[in-house]
């Protein structure tokens, strides 16, 4: 296609900044005000460690619980404070010297991640559920993560009471990765960003207090998987930054666009060979679909979800998406649109694979949380669906899904944590049975999500799901609405199944005993359910707000 | 902005829903009445909405209309026309007698614990569903009727798989078994239409950019909106099929057997006579406004899977151990009749077909109560199991066979006129379907009075010789039901007033007429 | 005057309403009401009548319109009446045997306990019945056809416990749903065809269609009447449906109900007139059933069941008459009401008998009981008289006049007709000569009561001990005096409708009369009439007074055996129609569960064996994780080098 | 010499790497290979920016080596741990969760 149509369909969704002089040499001008959320969040995780390393172990627990909290709300305000400020529309722009884009998307997806993180990390610091050791309360972190599962040591620390609370700037540099991520404006910030926040994710992983074994596994497992997948996105990044001589997005997009002015000839030479280009553009897609666990992608996403502790994995399952499909967004709407006909087609073979593949394998799951596993996989293809669109509606309507996704799923995770017989959480699906006659109040609950995530009406997951479907269908990808369609029929039988399961089977004698959380898990599932709803009865104030953000800054 | 009747109407059983299921598990029967209350004061307000509505006046009155959700074109625009208006006071009506026919239904088990509240949900349930229903035969959006159409389900899911029939044959694992089957088919069943129908609304966005069934049927109309005839058609059938599923016509109605027979009668009746109707309603109003040229397309493949219903439910009633699933089949081949007179693409079909949802829900909620009393006093569902009823509860039997004989449509009573009307309505376009159809008219008579036959003449079972003859209850629930009956039968008049209107709006939405008599013709 | 007209049908209606809801408490005064209603409808026929004589020829007609019953686009159709001198003399017909039957009933029924619905069920029929007649739409009229039909049903039933019944009470109204199946269809043409379907703008249309057209009304409202008057093919029920209390049988199923047919076809004349293939239908089935049913009368044991066999035959003259068109349809109606009288006494007469003879039906266990039940056996045999056509009395009249209208016909066809009549006549002596003769003379052949637990077909009411012998006596005068009259009516009615052919003048505004011209007198054709019947008095007397009457009935010719399992007809309904219906519903039910449901659960049994074969892929080995990740990647790749041709 | 040789060297660095996660069982030596894709893509880089002769290419090489060593921290905690608990290091012993 001719480089001005390609403008043309490009202005659509960016308009131009002024140009970040990326290449002068100076000293770095640095928007403190636009980073704040991003460095606020950082910060703290590095005034963590220091508690960690500095408050008595008593004193801990609280010193970090209320420094995360107080952190990521901040931040969150910092978020709102700049989209109140107008940085999302009008003063939308680069930053740090063209590292990072503060517009629409970013902030949109900051905010949405943050919130995500602070009713998650209420989970975190859940201590209520299981009985307490040695009048110690515990929560869902091992004792001790070093120490050998059933060792002494393990008694030992079990006994004096330790609790993990590492975790608490382990998330939090995982946040400030994450809200890097999708406001990342070149391909080394993005990857950076991608570290930052994967590798806090591999260790929460490893640190769950029961079932330490799966737990260590599933880290093992995500931790190989991932750095695998990130050196193929690092490989991506060397091929472009081969094609284009940069690795500044917009740099990079008016090369594939052809509309740079300044062509030495090493550019020209490799500007003209686009293998380079298409192949380095794969390789980092990869790294963005194994992130949100898109077919054939997605193999770590059941065995990580399900050994992972589960607050870690509502919190993973949430934000990573968010995050990675942040970027994917801003990859393929801000670099790589002029390659809009060679992407569109894998896309869609990735994300009808995707929405089939995940429906279909979840009917026999057997865990309530490799079931959720799957759930988010065919999820992950119904926002590619969105993504694919091409339109401002699609992004918008990406937006919209992910807020109201995320939600849905922390909410989902909580409830997990909920249901537990002696040997913790009770995840196998027929501990559920008969749930509804024993507790139908947490049963009624997790219906309300499990009909979100079905897409019934009156709920966000229909919200958003006919939000991503009309964008595909406006972008003319009809078929992949009926697959969509079709995968959400069949996707609808589990989720009815464990319905079914809850209401109307007989409780068993043995079956699990429902904890009565503290007031944090209650917030966490509470803000679930009322996000829940409000976006499915009423979202046009949401679907306004990822209306207005719907614009890259290029 | 006038007041905001129709939206009244839907809100008053719905917050009732959520008053009875705060009602305190100890006091049931407080709940109860609240529900019986909440329902007839919502046929106070529906009586309101058939009295506020002039036939001669606008198409669709009592209109509301408020801005919802602005991206997706959606807003809450609520009228009525005739076919709404008799279909709302349809619902309205039945709602009082299924809440005091079910009143035991919903009793606890001696063995459920005190937190389990079955009693306070069955109620809060049914009104929810009424609610629902309510609305959707007043939406005026596309997108608003299919939310409800589809969020309707969940309540009839809960009601049908929590609170099955208890009179089973074997095991109660077994029979729980059965009831979630049921459930589950009831609700995948039409989940799979309505998400097929998702894709045709999603479609229908993308070519008409909004949801405004008046502004996109006015934009069909003038010629303003065009579509290709492909599109047209895909959607048609995208639509369609979810109603045919919820109709339901052969050969997507496997599921209504299995959820009538395992539901409680109420529930039952609920089901068949209020529920499904919405699906016939819905292909009225939607399928032929919104895609007349396709409905025509589709006219001769639907009338044919129409007649199939027709005579393939009766045979399969007259196959049926099961009185409940008798009825079912029986239903079935009704809902044949009920589609083939809307797609006759004739007044008379329609005004027919219309009648016909009405008296259907009545004669078919008068035989099934009666039935579903029976089947409480015996504990059984199976035909096999009754003899000589009619001996020891004469009234009993009377009322089951007035209700069978509205069933076979007797002339006299309601179900006659529409079904009459349909049949000449076909047949004034397909003849020979007309004649098909009408062989309906023996085979009904066959399976009604074989059913009454085996049940309630010859010599008296055992089992039956001590049951007891209809309660004052039941006979509340049923006697205004027959009379009703009776009334509408000789005096259709009110209704075929508030309904011709509308069909002559749907004629000429589809730019059809009448075919003219031979004579006339001749001339 | 007109707006007595409603009032006709109110009258029994009121009745059958308070009888029906009344309850209980009105289980002793229940006869009595629903008797004085029947009466005073009969009162307000009279009233009318008179009212109707005073006027001229011309305006004779009456019509009442009371509402519009269903307006709809396009659809007119009224709760209207006509009163015309066709439906006067069938008002007269049915509210006077009517009530007569009612009085009857009082004593018939006085044993059960269900009295009071009874009576109700035979208001709801006269009000039905009067419907039917009055209707001035086909639509209407349907209404009422259908409601004898359902009064029908409810009386044949009404002892329901006997299975017996129930099964005769559900057969007669599915038989005569297929024939409603024709009226429907008719209708429906006559809606497409003229756009109406009122008596007055159809008949005047009928030169405005084409003939096919008229032919297929023709045949549709002749299916119709084949099924409410019991012709062939549609006859099997009526002898089942003896089943019912005898006043059932004589009034519904002898006088009124089952003559519907003729009358639908005589108030169509118009149609048929114009559709001469209909019309020869017609003449073949009334001649089939003419000779059907009284071969199956010769043959039957059972007195209500011989009787039937003869109403069916005696319908069959009827219909033909009508067949004839113009030269017939007077005559078929003078024979309806004649036959009303007799046919309503004989049965009278036989309920009577089996009252007397502990509900014995069978009629070689009675024998030489004409000293035990005297008016019984008087009245019955003036029936006998007039229906055998013994000259001088009713059935003489209207049948002679059949057989002639038969020959008058015209060419083979009136010979092959007249011949048929002639034939009929004879048998009709025969069988009715051999009923009287097995139940007034002879010798005794009385049996011990059957143990009512082995015969369940006993009638509750006189209470019957078993083994007890019957000890026969005459009825209480409220049976007797309806049988006296009735027989005056079977002696003197068809002699005063000849008087000057006062009948035909009266009927002839309506359904316009022209002499017929037979190619032999009418002094030889009566002549031969008389002839044919003292030959089958002459051969039943032969068979049945020169020798004893066997108790147990020899094996009889094959015929014999065909005619009393009603010439096979029935066996033929139960192989092909009720086996058949079975294995087809069975075979439905099971492709429903295997093969509609099927594919469904096949589907989603499918997707879960994918499901489950994909989920293997899933082993939980990291590297095999690795290797679909590398393997997507370079697909990936693949695909978009391929997607831009590189 | 030209430079595109050493992105052939890369790109087969890079695939022996990956073949070695594929194919090596034990979790050090897979990861070991990881570190070995990694450095192709530094190896890559440094060509690419020789080629483009600006120094962006260096500079994101630094960054990878920052990143690889701190993979190696978080990777090696992870690994020891599970061999403490498991007595082996090897990637197709830990296979709890499976279908």
């Amino acid at each position: 296609m001719s480089a001005s149509a390609a403008v043309a369909v490009h202005s659509l969704w960016t308009t131009a900044a002024e140009p970040a002089a990326a290449d002068r040499i100076g000293a770095p001008a640095i928007e403190y005000a636009q980073l704040a959320p991003t460095l606020i969040v950082v910060g703290a995780a590095v005034v963590g460690v220091l508690l960690e390393a500095f408050v008595p172990r008593r004193a801990r627990y609280h010193a970090q619980v209320f420094l995360t909290v107080v952190a990521l709300a901040a931040a969150f305000a910092a978020v709102v404070a700049l989209a109140a400020g107008g940085h999302a529309t009008t003063k939308a722009g680069i930053v740090a010297m063209g590292a990072i884009a503060v517009d629409g998307p970013a902030l949109f997806l900051q905010g949405t991640i943050l919130l995500t993180s602070l009713v998650a990390v209420f989970t975190f610091a859940e201590r209520r559920l299981d009985p307490a050791h040695h009048g110690h309360r515990v929560d869902s972190f091992a004792a001790e993560a070093a120490a050998v599962p059933g060792s002494e040591q393990e008694k030992a620390a079990v006994k004096a009471g330790f609790t993990t609370t590492e975790v608490f700037p382990l998330v939090l540099f995982a946040v400030g990765g994450m809200l890097v991520f999708p406001a990342a404006n070149d391909l080394l910030t993005l990857f950076i960003a991608l570290e930052v926040f994967s590798l806090p994710l591999y260790l929460l992983c490893a640190v769950a207090r029961r079932k330490r074994l799966m737990s260590q596994e599933a880290a093992v497992k995500y931790f190989l998987l991932g750095a695998f997948s990130s050196a193929f996105l690092l490989f991506g990044v060397a091929l472009m930054y081969g094609y284009a001589g940069s690795v500044s997005y917009a740099r990079i997009a008016d090369v594939v666009d052809g509309s740079v002015s300044d062509i030495t000839p090493a550019l020209a030479q490799t500007m003209g060979n686009d293998v380079l280009l298409l192949i380095g553009f794969a390789m980092v897609l990869m790294g963005l679909l194994f992130k949100v666990g898109a077919v054939p992608f997605h193999m770590w996403t059941p065995d990580v979800y399900q050994g992972a502790p589960t607050p870690v994995t509502g919190f993973m399952a949430a934000a990573t998406k968010v995050a990675a499909f942040g970027a994917m967004l801003r990859l393929l709407y801000v670099v790589l649109p002029g390659l809009r006909w060679d992407w569109r087609p894998v896309m869609w073979g990735v994300a009808i694979v995707t929405m089939l593949a995940g429906a279909i394998v979840a009917i026999t799951q057997t865990d309530i949380k490799r079931l959720l596993a799957y759930s988010s996989i065919a999820h992950a293809g119904f926002i590619l669906a969105g993504v694919i669109a091409a339109t401002p509606d699609g992004v918008s309507s990406v937006l919209f899904y992910l807020g109201a996704y995320s939600f849905v799923t922390v909410g989902a995770f909580a409830v997990v944590t909920l249901v537990r017989d002696a040997g913790g959480e009770a995840t196998h699906l027929s501990k559920w049975a008969g749930l509804g006659r024993r507790s139908p109040l947490v049963a009624a609950v997790f219906a309300v999500f499990l009909l979100a995530f079905a897409g019934i009406p009156l709920t966000s997951g229909f919200s958003g799901k006919f939000a991503v479907f009309k964008a595909a269908a406006e972008g003319g990808a009809g078929a992949l609405v009926v697959i969509g369609v079709i995968s959400s029929a069949i996707a609808a039988f589990f989720y009815i199944r464990v319905i079914v399961l809850m209401f109307f089977s007989e409780p068993k004698p043995e079956g699990p005993t429902v904890a009565v959380p503290s007031p944090l898990t209650m917030t966490t599932i509470a803000v679930g359910v009322a996000v829940t709803l409000a976006l499915g009865v009423a979202p046009q104030y949401f679907l306004d707000l990822a209306g207005q953000a719907s614009v890259f800054v290029r | 902005m006038s007041f905001p009747l129709l939206t009244v109407t839907a809100a008053l059983p719905a917050a009732g829903a959520i008053l009875t299921a705060a009602v305190p598990a100890a006091r049931r029967t407080t709940a109860k009445w609240l529900a019986l209350l909440v329902s007839l004061g919502t046929l106070v307000l529906a009586a309101l909405v058939a009295v506020r509505f002039e036939p001669g006046g606008e198409r669709y009155q009592l209109t509301e209309s408020h801005a919802w959700i602005a991206d997706f074109g959606v807003r809450y625009e609520l009228g009525v026309d005739g076919i709404g208006v008799a279909l709302i006071a349809l619902t309205a009506l039945l709602i009082p007698f299924i809440v005091l026919a079910g009143w035991h239904d919903a009793d606890p088990y001696e063995t459920q614990t005190k937190r389990w509240r079955p009693t306070q949900g069955f109620f809060a349930l049914i009104l929810m569903v009424e609610a629902m229903v309510i609305l959707s035969f007043a939406a005026t959006d596309v997108f608003l009727f299919y939310i409800l159409f589809e969020a309707m389900l969940i309540p009839m899911y809960f009601l049908i798989g929590g609170f099955g029939d208890r009179a089973h044959t074997g095991t109660d694992e077994n029979a729980a078994a059965q009831r979630s089957y049921a459930a589950v088919k009831f609700l995948l069943y039409n989940l799979v239409g309505g998400l097929i129908m998702l894709a045709a609304v999603i479609g229908l966005y993308v070519v008409a950019g909004n949801f405004s069934l008046t502004e996109i049927a006015a934009a069909r109309a003038s010629g303003e909106l065009e579509m290709a005839t492909d599109t047209e058609r895909l959607l048609f059938l995208g639509f369609f099929f979810a109603f045919a599923v919820k109709a339901p016509l052969w050969p997507l109605h496997t599921w209504l057997p299995n959820a009538m027979g395992e539901a409680t009668a109420p529930v039952a009746v609920l089901i068949t006579a209020v529920v499904d109707k919405v699906g016939t309603f819905a292909m009225l109003r939607f399928c032929l406004q919104l895609f007349p040229e396709a409905s025509k397309w589709a006219t001769p493949a639907i009338i044919v899977l129409a007649l199939i219903s027709i005579v393939y439910g009766a045979l399969l009633a007259v196959g049926q151990r099961d009185i409940k699933r008798l009825v079912a089949y029986a239903s079935i081949s009704h809902f044949g009749f009920i589609i083939m007179g809307i797609f006759a693409m004739t007044s008379q079909g329609q005004s027919g077909a219309t009648l016909y949802m009405v008296n259907h829900g009545i004669s078919t909620a008068a035989l099934m109560l009666v039935a579903g009393f029976l089947i409480t006093r015996r504990g059984s569902r199976l035909i096999a199991d009754y003899g000589g009823v009619q001996k020891v509860a004469p009234v009993l039997a009377g009322t089951f066979l007035v209700g069978g004989l509205a069933t076979l449509s007797l002339p006299g009573l309601a179900p006659f006129v529409s079904e009459f009307l349909v049949l000449v309505g076909t047949f004034a376009r397909y003849p020979v379907a007309g004649i098909v159809a009408t062989s309906g008219i023996v085979l009904a008579a066959l399976y009604t009075l074989v059913l009454y036959q085996r049940t309630m003449t010859g010599p008296v079972k055992e089992e039956v010789r001590a049951m007891p003859d209809l309660k004052a209850r039941e006979l509340v629930v049923v006697a205004p039901l027959i009379a009703l009956l009776l009334v509408l039968g000789v005096y259709p008049k009110p209704l075929t007033e508030i309904v011709d209107p509308a069909v002559r709006h749907t004629m000429s939405d589809v730019q059809q007429k009448d075919p003219r008599p031979e004579v006339e013709a001749a001339k | 005057m007109e707006n007595l007209i409603a009032l006709l049908v109110a009258a029994p209606l009121l009745g059958a309403a308070v009888l029906l809801c009344g309850g209980r408490r009105l289980d002793r005064a229940g006869h009595w009401l629903g008797t004085l209603l029947a009466a005073a409808s009969f009162v307000i026929g009279a009233v009318l009548f008179f009212d109707m004589l005073g006027r001229g020829a011309e305006e004779r007609e009456l019509h009442q319109h009371l509402f519009s019953w269903v307006p709809v686009e396009g659809f007119q159709a009224d709760i209207a009446f006509q009163l015309d001198q066709l439906s006067m003399t069938f008002v007269l017909l049915i509210t006077g045997v009517g009530t007569l039957i009612h009085v009857y009933s009082i004593g018939y029924m006085e044993h059960d306990e269900r009295r009071r619905r009874f009576f109700g069920y035979l208001n709801l029929f006269l009000s039905a019945m009067l419907l039917l007649v009055l209707a001035d739409n086909y639509l209407l009229l349907y209404f009422g056809w259908e409601g004898v039909g359902l009064a029908s049903y409810l009386l044949i039933g009404f002892w329901q416990h006997k299975p017996s019944a129930a099964t005769a009470a559900k057969k007669a109204f599915l038989v005569n749903r297929v024939g409603d199946m024709g009226l429907s269809i008719a209708i429906m043409l006559m809606f497409t065809t003229f756009g109406t379907f009122t008596f007055g703008p159809v008949l005047a249309a009928t030169g405005e269609t084409s003939e096919g057209m008229l032919t297929a009304i023709g045949l549709m409202l002749l299916l119709a009447a084949c099924g409410k008057s019991a012709q062939v093919p549609l006859q099997s029920w009526l002898g089942d449906a003896m089943e019912g209390p005898t006043p059932v049988s004589a009034l519904i199923h002898a006088a009124t109900m089952v003559t519907a047919g003729v009358y639908l076809i005589t108030r169509s004349g118009a149609i048929f007139n114009a559709a001469p293939d209909a019309q020869l239908a017609v003449v073949v089935v009334g001649a089939v059933t003419l000779l059907f049913g009284a071969i199956v009368g010769c043959a039957k044991d059972d007195i209500k069941k011989a009787l039937a066999g003869s109403t069916m035959s005696q319908i069959g003259y009827m219909i033909l008459a009508a067949g004839l068109g113009p030269i017939g349809y007077a005559f078929a109606i003078m024979h309806l009401v004649t036959h009303g009288f007799f046919k309503a006494g004989l049965f009278l007469g036989a309920g009577s008998v089996m009252h007397g003879m502990n509900d014995e039906v069978d009629m070689r266990k009675y024998g030489g009981l004409r000293k035990y039940m005297p008016v019984t056996f008087v009245t019955f045999g003036l029936g006998y008289l007039a229906i055998i056509g013994f000259p001088g009395l009713s059935g003489f009249w209207s049948k002679d006049k059949i057989i002639e209208a038969a020959f008058a016909k015209g060419g083979t066809e009136g010979w092959i007709l007249g011949a048929v009549t002639l034939l009929g006549a004879g048998i009709t002596a025969y069988y009715m000569t051999r009923v009287m003769i097995m139940t007034f003379f002879g010798e005794k052949r009385w049996q011990p009561a059957p143990d009512p637990d082995k015969a369940p077909s006993a009638e509750p009411g006189v209470e019957v001990h078993p083994g007890e012998m019957p000890h026969p006596h005459e009825s209480p005068r409220s049976m007797t005096i309806p049988m006296i009259l009735l027989a005056f009516g079977s002696v003197f009615a068809g002699g005063l409708f000849s008087l000057n052919s006062a009948f035909v003048n009266w009927l002839k505004p309506v359904t316009e009369f022209e002499h017929g011209h037979p190619p032999i007198s009418a002094g030889a054709v009566t002549a031969s009439t008389v002839v044919v019947l003292l030959i089958g008095v002459g051969i039943a007397y032969a068979q049945y007074g020169r020798r004893p009457v066997p108790v147990v009935a020899p094996r009889g010719s094959l015929l014999t055996r065909a005619a009393r399992r009603d010439l096979l007809q029935d066996d033929f309904n139960h192989i092909v129609l009720v086996r058949g219906g079975e294995h087809l519903t069975r075979s439905l039910v099971y492709m429903d569960h295997t093969l509609v449901d099927g594919v469904v659960n096949g589907t989603a049994a499918s997707v879960g064996g994918l499901s489950g074969r994909l989920r293997r892929l899933q082993n939980g080995f990291a590297r095999s994780y690795a290797v679909s990740m590398f393997g997507g990647t370079a697909v990936l790749i693949a695909a978009t080098l391929l997607m831009r041709g590189v | 010499m030209n430079p595109v040789n050493y992105l052939y060297l890369a790109a087969l660095l890079f695939t022996i790497g990956a073949a070695g996660v594929l194919i090596r069982r034990n979790a050090i030596v897979v990861f070991m290979c990881v570190e070995l894709m990694l450095n192709a893509c530094n190896l890559a880089l440094v060509a690419f920016s020789r080629m483009h002769g600006n120094l962006d290419g260096q500079i994101i090489a630094f960054f990878t080596m920052v990143v690889a060593a701190a993979e190696v921290v978080v990777g090696l905690a992870i690994i020891v741990s599970l061999f403490r608990s498991r007595h082996s290091a090897s990637v197709d012993d830990a296979s709890l969760m499976k279908l």
